[in-house]
């Protein structure tokens, strides 16, 4: 079956209490990275903004103290779809800077509600490999 | 002048615009107002100052209800009123019947606790002044509360027409087991009309005011739980609101949810969903199929098919008015003084009950059990104090009444009462089932009697209490009993006992004791 | 009086739970500045990491996420007697290095410690100025 | 051969090195024994195999206690002997006591559930075999707990000697109260023995075992509370262990708190101090004082000092032995039927009571309230059911016992029974307080009596229950009263009741009435 459509939503109604409780716990100006020259791409740009963001979080629950690993292993699940359809790493082109935490996490609920309404309505294979902008 | 004639006999009368409950849900204002006349029975208030009449009793009136009170005169003449409420006085244009009769009236367009008070109407005609008095109070009462669909958003909110306003509060596990009330506060309850939490296995929402309380749940199928052996029922009133809820986790979100009322799929605006990722990855998909305000085509099979679960369905019936379906056949019963027992009716209803029990003028509310399948329910009751007699059972829910009679008996011991006078001895006993007599004559202390069988007649005397009356029996003394002791005994299936007593001429003196 | 002695003394007993709760909640590699060239005084050294910790925690304050305030004040409260003796802002010979907010916290705990049996014993009059290292 | 010799007279005993409660607690092993025999009422097993003497009932050992059970022989002569417990042999050497008899013993060094079970000794003598059977198993006893600071760390533990091993359980509010037990779980209790948060307003520790609960709470000091009007007075036995505790909570760090007794400061080894930061910077400190095992010189006044706070003390009296204070004079009551009443007794105890009431060889423990001084107390009864007679209340606690007796009289109407012999007439009453008597002499059906003084005399019955009997008034039937009507009428001052009889040659028959 083709791994970048999702007839049944994976994007729950609850991801924003989701990211707005994982917040309460953080110092907002934790630095992070995130993609600095993905191609402008109106299919493929929230997804994988939302491939990266899951890495990223990934990462901090290594260094999450145990109060946190509960609200990140939630909004961690919230965006675990992604991964069904992107699941290399990114490639050399790529760059990244630095940005706040609290940046990457609005960036993941607007992506994530950007989806709600398209994700089961078509079909993500062309975003399986990433693009940079030149 | 006429000051001296006779005050004339008015007529109060409150028409009350009916509006069946459905009116107040629709958006629309229009009245579907089908009108009750209530005679309010206005008198002249005796010894007080011109001539005043007033209401017999305050007149009660429904939250939100729409009223017109009603003053006709009974003789015709011109007139002129003014009614005065909470001190500001609006002037009335009296109608004028055939027999140009006045008719005054004022209408309360909807019932609130500001339109609540003393309305006072004071009438001049050529003959006399007098003024008509009501009392108005909104009525008290406490609606079992159902469930809506909030407008634009996906939250539940719960309703009840009660007065006074009650205090609203979810919970989310059965208010009546005393684990859920006392558990922890914050995981188990939330105050308040609106609920957008709507992923917890049972939902309850409780109403309650001094009244009382009601608890209503909202009616969900899970599809993880294997489906209820009979097929689950529904029942709404026409115009009600539907709104039932499908439940169901998934190892992962990859799953859907879908209603189908018998085999066709729900028009877009009647359901709405939601979804939210659990432990480990699960998922739990909840779908809410909701009707405004029900009519007759909302009635039917409503099935929840998932793609990874076995679906489940109910039966909705949509009716035109309510019911009380049960037995009314009388039933007797007999039973000892140390038996449990008690009485009970099993009743399906729609909307629910409210019942009551009465013996001997004395009635008892039934306690009730909040049904889980919304309609039927068993009523019990034990507090008969072995008092043997007859107890009816009433039950009513705006739609439609029910009765239906109980005879207890309490078995009981036949103790023996014996008198004498001149020519007669005669023996009373209270015992149940009914005692059968022996009489015997003996000499006094010897043991060997002889048995007595003519110029005896028996005969029931019913108790204060029908069904467990007394029952005596009479002996003729002829002079071949003088000197003699004469023995009667009542027997039956508890027991004999007898008394006895020496026939002499001045009287004699009671020998009882148990045999 | 003299504001760099302690007769009763500041440090709780409990200094030890307050640190632990706040490192629960945090990202443990969150960046912050450490004092780099102090000069080594035996009687200053504790006292003046305390006071630079405290500044830290302060700004930590206006970056926290909600759940994060009660502990990051629990932990702010334990240092805060320091300010009593140095509360003027540090000099310019002195530079920082960056570090995680989980050696840091480490630090504050240890310098309690060791501060914990003589607080009460001793002025500490003369660290109310900083000393660089050259 | 002597096999149908008579099998020998022996004696069993136990000697309990009964360690008083304080030598369990010193570090040091040495046994500060007295030792109490007791005769274990060694008889034989009837139609047993063999020669069987089993000890009368089974031997109850306290937990820990050292104790040697001993078995002395009656006649002299040579004996080899072995004990078996649980399937594993020991041989004995048995002494001899000066007449050469054979004393056999074996010790159990601390009294623990391993060494409950059944002893057996087989002794084997030139002129037969024989064995003797004990059962040892540990007394049930639930004791209040006490509190110890833990060897080398700020906490306190909570030791109760019970057996079964009791469940500890520490309470931060009165264990008393509905609320605290009901109350929201991980903040008001914590299970374990040892307790490191000791900053709570109100520490209890509660222990629990199939004996029941008893607690008792940390003596604290609190200087931010207006001292108690009474100096508070502690009492702890010779080697018991003691630790107070003093609680003060100020706006900053900025105080500090110091123990005196009477007037020199506490030694460096007897208080430990500890503090922890509250809200707004606020500080709580708190400063135990302890003592492992007091000896005399620890009474005194001890006084928690603040630098920011008013000081307070308490008074700790060391007691050689335990004592029950309260007055023993027997107390007599009368009451009507329908008074409340209550037996009350007011006490002063250490260590706490056990107590019961009795009554007509029935007796029921009596209701402990945990006293918060931990001596005073009042007991109460209020169950007597209006039953005259005497009351017994017992008191003991290891160190000391106390009993009071109590006399109920309750007020009863004085009703009469007359019965006639052919020379005699005499009432009967039961009344309280008990009535006197009037006799009279009266013509049948009319009003004019005449007062009977001579040929009457009383005399009073102690019935069943003392201090409550029935009292008889006799009258000798003279030739002048034949055919005359007698009546005895018995008054108290709850009123006055009659009886009367015609007095005819075949006897009577009474006419009671209530004058």
């Amino acid at each position: 079956a083709d791994t970048c459509t999702f007839p049944d939503s994976p994007i729950s109604s609850t991801f924003l209490q989701a990211i707005s409780d994982l917040s309460d716990y953080v110092l907002r100006d934790y630095p992070v990275d995130v993609p600095a020259n993905l191609q402008v791409d109106e299919q493929c740009w929230a997804l994988w903004h939302l491939a990266l963001a899951k890495q990223t979080l990934e990462r901090l629950k290594l260094v999450a103290g145990s109060k946190l690993q509960v609200p990140l292993e939630a909004v961690y699940t919230e965006v675990n779809f992604v991964s069904q359809c992107i699941n290399q790493s990114f490639p050399s082109c790529l760059r990244f800077r630095k940005a706040n935490i609290s940046h990457l996490l609005l960036d993941v609920s607007s992506h994530l509600a950007a989806l709600q309404t398209l994700i089961t309505h078509q079909s993500f294979q062309p975003c399986q490999q990433y693009r940079c902008q030149p | 002048s006429t000051a001296n004639q006779e005050p004339p006999v008015i007529k109060c009368v409150l028409i009350d615009h009916k509006m069946n409950d459905s009116s107040i849900r629709t958006s629309s204002t229009t009245f579907m107002a089908s009108n009750l006349m209530k005679d309010l029975g206005c008198s002249l208030r005796p010894e007080s100052p011109g001539v005043v009449y007033e209401a017999a009793e305050t007149v009660e009136v429904d939250i939100f209800e729409a009223v017109t009170l009603q003053v006709m005169l009974s003789i015709p003449g011109n007139i002129s009123c003014t009614w005065f409420f909470k001190n500001n006085s609006t002037d009335c244009q009296p109608d004028f019947d055939l027999q140009n009769r006045g008719v005054v009236s004022i209408v309360i367009l909807k019932m609130t606790e500001t339109q609540a008070g003393e309305y006072l109407l004071s009438i001049q005609s050529e003959a006399m002044n007098y003024t008509v008095i009501f009392t108005v109070s909104v009525r008290r009462k406490l609606r079992k509360p159902y469930f809506k669909k909030l407008e634009n958003q996906n939250a539940v909110v719960c309703i009840s027409e009660s007065f006074p306003e009650p205090e609203v509060e979810w919970f989310f596990c059965s208010p009546q087991s005393e684990s859920c009330k006392k558990a922890n506060q914050d995981f188990t309850r939330k105050k308040g009309k609106v609920l957008h939490e709507l992923f917890g296995t049972d939902i309850w929402c409780c109403v309650r005011n001094d009244l009382g309380e009601k608890c209503t749940r909202l009616f969900t199928l899970d599809l993880n739980q294997n489906p209820e052996t009979t097929l689950p029922q529904l029942f709404v009133k026409e115009g009600e609101p539907l709104l039932i809820r499908c439940k169901a986790v998934y190892m992962n979100y990859e799953f859907r949810l879908a209603w189908k009322l018998e085999d066709r799929t729900l028009k877009e605006g009647n359901h709405f969903q939601m979804s939210a990722y659990s432990v480990n990855r699960t998922m739990i998909r909840i779908l809410f199929a909701f009707v405004e305000s029900v009519g007759r085509s909302d009635t039917g099979r409503y099935t929840c098919t998932s793609s990874k679960h076995p679906s489940q369905s109910t039966l909705v019936t949509v009716l035109e008015k309510g019911f009380i379906n049960a037995s009314n056949s009388s039933e007797d019963y007999e039973i000892d003084e140390h038996d449990k027992f008690c009485f009970s009716v099993e009743l399906k209803a729609y909307p629910q009950v409210m019942c009551t029990w009465t013996f001997s003028q004395e009635s008892v509310p039934c306690e009730q059990s909040n049904l889980e399948d919304g309609f039927s329910s068993t009523l019990e009751f034990c507090d008969h104090k072995y008092r043997p007699g007859e107890y009816t059972f009433h039950a009513e829910n705006g739609d439609a009444q029910f009765t239906k009679t109980f005879t207890l008996h309490v078995k009981r011991e036949p103790q023996v009462k014996m008198d004498i006078s001149t020519n007669q001895a005669s023996c009373d006993s209270n015992g149940y089932p009914s005692p059968s007599w022996t009489w015997k004559k003996c000499i006094d202390k010897s043991p060997n009697c002889t048995d007595i069988s003519g110029g005896v007649w028996n005969e029931r005397t019913s108790g204060k209490v029908s069904g467990q009356g007394t029952s005596r029996s009479t002996l003729n003394l002829s002079e071949q009993f003088k000197g003699f002791l004469v023995e009667c005994c009542a027997n039956n299936s508890l027991g004999s006992f007898c008394a006895s007593k020496i026939v002499n001429s001045s009287g004699s003196f009671p020998i009882t004791q148990d045999k």
